[in-house]
């Protein structure tokens, strides 16, 4: 039996049926227990005072939202080679999920350089990449929108995701030649992984496993909706042809 | 193939301009900034290479979703589909034509545009050297993007939206190319850069968008 | 010269879902076959998919690659070009010469230079079917060729047809109208798509 | 109860409250969406055997 | 008239997007500029005011080719034209539609975009004023360029050029009241010479444009 | 009801050039016209001119006043549309109530929430006609109404024209085509704008 097989959209809803409740559950449990260790019990940091406990949603956010594009990516690629359906509205279903943990990151990225470097913005090259990401997700998603038509749309998609893919790395460096930024140099005491004390460090794990679990379900549940809709259409359409 | 640049230059020109009206909407940006921002040569001189560097991406932009859509909705591209030519071929040629009305004529006309902004004089010559090198990727990308959008209707402001981001590296390192070279900075990797990108687009983009036209043509 | 194409349990699909299922044939050189059926049976849905502008979902055609001429509802005509202009495009597209053949079938000499803007709807047609020739493609595809044509273009139509096929061509053309050639005819209301058939890999879909 | 977040109070509650909001958002958001999609499949469905 | 209004708002959102597409592309001028003229909070400040009023611009630009051209391609403008409703009021309803999906969005969204490109604060109410102002005025005076183009395939740059002298008097006044609040000078003046303009082109243009579009359709 | 409209001395133009010279003809209502000729002659010109598209070069247009509802060769349908939504519109415009009667004349009720971009070429063609049937408005000016519609729906066709007409409306049609309908026929072959004939300000420019 192969991987493959659960390409098969009724075998998918059969699994994931199975499957779902469990990570409902480890989500919660993970996400709850991770945002209230870090929030209520961990120490404030000597530079940076409290604000250090915005990183157990930033990190984690930042993490999934390059991961949320990789998945769809990859799901992209499937869908071209192998013409799974399953596969093309999985990219679908994570491009939503993607854009709101970019989103969070973003966010909270600009809360915390509020107090830090005086100003919520600035032009550094880590976080324009995520307003450039920002925007990707939103192109894809509009065009996902625009095609009526699902295999049109699916394949469209994953060639923008493809090229957009190359792209991403291309403007990655480009960011970097373009402005040296701050990002870097304002978080010091964090940003070495030795420096990033066992208190901070096991909340922050915690956090990241609870958004890794966020992110999973969320997707399954959308692919599970994407799969329905395609499936009524299928219908519609059928049964307009009588 | 020549058949195909020939027919889209003579189209862009027998409705009304061609070459003229990209650097008419260059020349207008340029007019225009000094109204937005203020006259003052302090201010306009330090900007005026991105000025000229973003006049420039937008009048590829506006052009941008005629490329395809024309020839989609009276059935030429139908037509060209079925015809003994390869697809990548045709948007190549497509790409070809879109540069010589625009990106060509822009780079052609970028020094006299900064005079208009003060630009330093040492860095003309830079300018017309990044944009020489630069536009050509932007018409590729551009096609690109045109693929993608060919057979959604209004989808002009869509198409901006995913061009744009792609249009990015390009910008930067062109941009880049002039201020380092006012700055007095070393340009070379910059100006390799775009190079490169240039010349990855023209290698891969045709590819990506044959596809995409055959998959909207559905 | 042109092999027989062959078209066997061919589906067609539109938006998605089979329009026409087990669409079988054969074309000969010399043959016309003339596409019947009431409107959206799926008369352009299978001329298209022929042409190769749609994929197929099942079946299997032989002997189209590169042999066929298609001609849909909109002409591809390029309205600030001049009616020779436009022609010559596509002889040089295709790599043929001369486009006179193609001017004098359907009579359009007199307004060669005129732009294809300035034309009415009859002589716009009329241009679009005069790309046929120039291509020297062997098998014509014809979606609904004579609409808005007067009967003296369509009696120009019909030996055009006559004389393409007296050489070795063949055509197939959807149209409700009786053109008054000697044609074989297909009538495609039977082979309309009715129920999912296949129990394939994605059958939730379908 | 509350820990002491000193000057940074209300960067860190709003960081906190903003993300929460968006988490639940776009969990409410995909579920109410999956619940409607499943709702008028099963509609669609139903419709489709009784026609046969 | 409602029923138009209604019809092009829902067209709008249909073809993906609608409101959002041209903020969107609003977002993306702001996000560019910086790569072009550099990041620099000195650089960007004192320009800020002037960057979001040519993006609001541009932005209107784009869209304006689709106001009638959609129409005349598929047959409606014909047939519109023989309805019982005057052509004035046609394309009265036509720019408001254009303004609810391009110009309303950009004037709630731009303090935002502001704070990108380190607008001063003392600055923010003044963007929003101005913009609420003028933007009416670009719809209007826009919907006017698309009706002399009517008729004219691949009218898109031809169009922003007709159009973009028409919108330099709106785009003075505009930017010159955030200039002057940043510098603490009287913005009177310049605010009463936006509001007339567009009193002034809300009055007068529907005439124009209509009988533009009349000579267009024969 | 309805007055009589009127045309007498009409010469048409088309790209600066005069096509047809002193038309006359009065259409009374419950009368059809049928416009006849050659592709090229101005059939679509002269229907244009009377419902107010183009200006008139000379002559003289009674009646036609609000009471025309004009289907040219394209059927200003929004592709994004559904059936329902491009009906519902047009009869807001027209301030007209109900679309129900256009939705039965032609068949459309199955199709009602199909977009029009996914229709066949025939099924758009129908709810451009079903269109006239919503304006209310007694002269129906219809430029080759039956193109890419099968027998079935031609017939459709004829049964609204003919209920039209006997309600006291009318219709002026250009075709090349044989409806079936009892009709006058007016030739247009006979009125072809031959040289400049009037003696004007600016005869050079003829
Ligand atoms: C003092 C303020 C900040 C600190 C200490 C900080 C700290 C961090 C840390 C430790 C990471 C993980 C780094 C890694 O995995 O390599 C990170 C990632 C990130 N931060 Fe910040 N951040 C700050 C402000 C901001 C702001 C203001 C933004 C955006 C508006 C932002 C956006 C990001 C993004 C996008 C990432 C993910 C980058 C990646 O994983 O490659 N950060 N940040
Ligand atoms: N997205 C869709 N969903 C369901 N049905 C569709 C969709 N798109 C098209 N169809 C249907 O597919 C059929 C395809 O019609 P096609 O254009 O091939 O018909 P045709 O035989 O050429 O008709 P005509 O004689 O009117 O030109 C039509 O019945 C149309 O309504
Ligand atoms: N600019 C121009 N100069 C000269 N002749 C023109 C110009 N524009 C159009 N014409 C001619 O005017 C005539 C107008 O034709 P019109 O479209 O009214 O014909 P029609 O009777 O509707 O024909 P069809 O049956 O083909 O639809 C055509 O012969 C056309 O060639
Ligand atoms: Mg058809
Ligand atoms: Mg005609």
């Amino acid at each position: 039996m192969s991987l493959w097989e659960y390409a098969n959209p009724r075998k998918f809803i059969a699994t994931t049926d199975v499957v779902l409740p469990w990570f409902w559950a480890g989500t919660i449990a993970c996400l709850v227990v991770g945002l209230i260790w870090g929030f209520f019990f961990t120490p404030d940091d000597f530079r940076q005072g409290s604000t250090v406990k915005i990183i157990y949603l930033h990190v984690p956010s930042a993490l999934m939202a390059i991961n949320a594009w990789l998945m769809m990516l990859v799901a992209s690629l499937i869908w071209l080679i192998r013409r799974h359906h399953v596969s093309a509205l999985a990219a679908k279903a994570a491009a939503p999920v993607g854009i709101a943990m970019t989103l969070i990151a973003l966010l909270t990225g600009a809360i915390w350089g509020a107090p830090i470097w005086g100003k919520p913005w600035a032009w550094d090259p880590r976080l324009t990449s995520f307003l450039w990401l920002f925007l990707f997700y939103i192109g894809y998603i509009v065009l996902w929108q625009a095609l009526d038509d699902m295999d049109t749309a699916a394949d469209m998609t994953s060639i923008l995701c493809l090229v957009g893919s190359v792209f991403a790395l291309l403007s990655r460096y480009a960011f970097l030649f373009w402005n040296s930024g701050l990002h870097q140099e304002a978080s010091l005491s964090l940003d070495k992984e030795t420096n990033i004390a066992d208190v901070f460090y096991y909340p922050l794990l915690l956090c990241i496993a609870g958004f890794v679990l966020l992110f999973i379900t969320l997707v399954l549940v959308r692919t599970r909706m994407e799969i329905r809709a395609r499936r009524m259409k299928a219908l519609i359409a059928r049964e307009r042809m009588v | 193939m020549i058949a195909i640049l020939t027919r889209d230059l003579r189209l862009a020109i027998r409705s009304g301009g061609g070459f003229g009206l990209s650097l008419m909407f260059f020349l207008i940006v340029v007019v225009l900034t000094p109204f937005a921002v203020g006259p003052e040569p302090q201010i306009l001189s330090p900007i005026a290479g991105g000025i000229l560097w973003l006049g420039a991406m937008l009048a590829c932009l506006l052009s941008l979703d005629r490329i395809f859509a024309l020839d989609y909705e009276d059935g030429s591209l139908d037509l060209l589909a079925t015809a003994p030519i390869p697809m990548e071929g045709i948007v190549t040629v497509k790409a070809l034509a879109h540069w010589l009305t625009t990106g060509l004529p822009l780079t052609l006309a970028a020094p006299a545009f900064g005079l208009l902004l003060d630009l330093p004089f040492s860095a003309f010559g830079l300018l017309t050297l990044s944009l020489a090198l630069g536009t050509p990727a932007l018409s590729m990308i551009g096609t690109f993007g045109a693929a993608l959008t060919v057979g959604i209707k209004r989808g002009g402001l869509l198409l901006s939206l995913l061009v744009l981001p792609l249009y990015v590296p390009t910008l930067i390192f062109g941009a880049e190319v002039v201020r380092r070279g006012i700055e007095g900075l070393s340009i070379a990797p910059a100006l390799m850069m775009l190079a490169g990108i240039t010349a990855g687009s023209i290698a891969l983009i045709p590819f990506a968008a044959a596809a995409a036209i055959r998959v909207g043509l559905r | 010269m042109q092999m027989v194409l062959r078209v066997s349990n061919l589906t067609c699909m539109r938006g998605g879902i089979p329009i026409l299922a087990n669409v079988s044939f054969d074309l000969h050189p010399g043959q016309i076959l003339m596409l019947r059926g009431p409107n959206g049976i799926g008369k352009t849905t299978l001329l298209r998919t022929l042409a190769g502008l749609q994929p197929l979902h099942a079946g299997d055609i032989q002997g189209a690659e590169d042999q066929i001429a298609y001609a849909g509802h909109s002409d591809g005509l390029k309205s600030t070009l001049t009616v020779q202009e436009n022609l010559l495009f596509w002889a040089r597209i295709y790599g043929t010469s001369g486009i006179q053949a193609g001017l004098d079938a359907f009579d359009l000499m007199d307004l060669q230079d005129r732009k294809a803007h300035d034309l009415s709807a009859g002589q716009k047609r009329r241009l679009g079917l005069a790309r046929l020739l120039v291509t020297h493609r062997p098998i014509w595809m014809l979606d609904e060729p004579t609409v808005s044509l007067d009967t003296n273009s369509v009696a120009q139509f019909a030996t055009a047809v006559r004389a393409h096929c007296a050489s070795g061509g063949s055509a197939i053309m959807a149209t409700h109208i009786d053109l008054g050639l000697e044609a074989e005819t297909v009538d495609l209301t039977p082979f309309k798509a009715l129920a999912p058939i296949d129990d394939a890999f994605d059958e939730a879909f379908l | 109860m509350m820990p002491d977040l000193g000057r940074y109070a209300t960067e860190v509650i709003s960081a906190y409250v903003v993300s929460i909001v968006i988490i639940l958002a776009i969990v409410a958001l995909t579920l109410w969406q999956a619940r409607k999609t499943k709702a008028r499949l099963e509609e669609v469905e139903k419709r489709s055997v009784r026609r046969g």
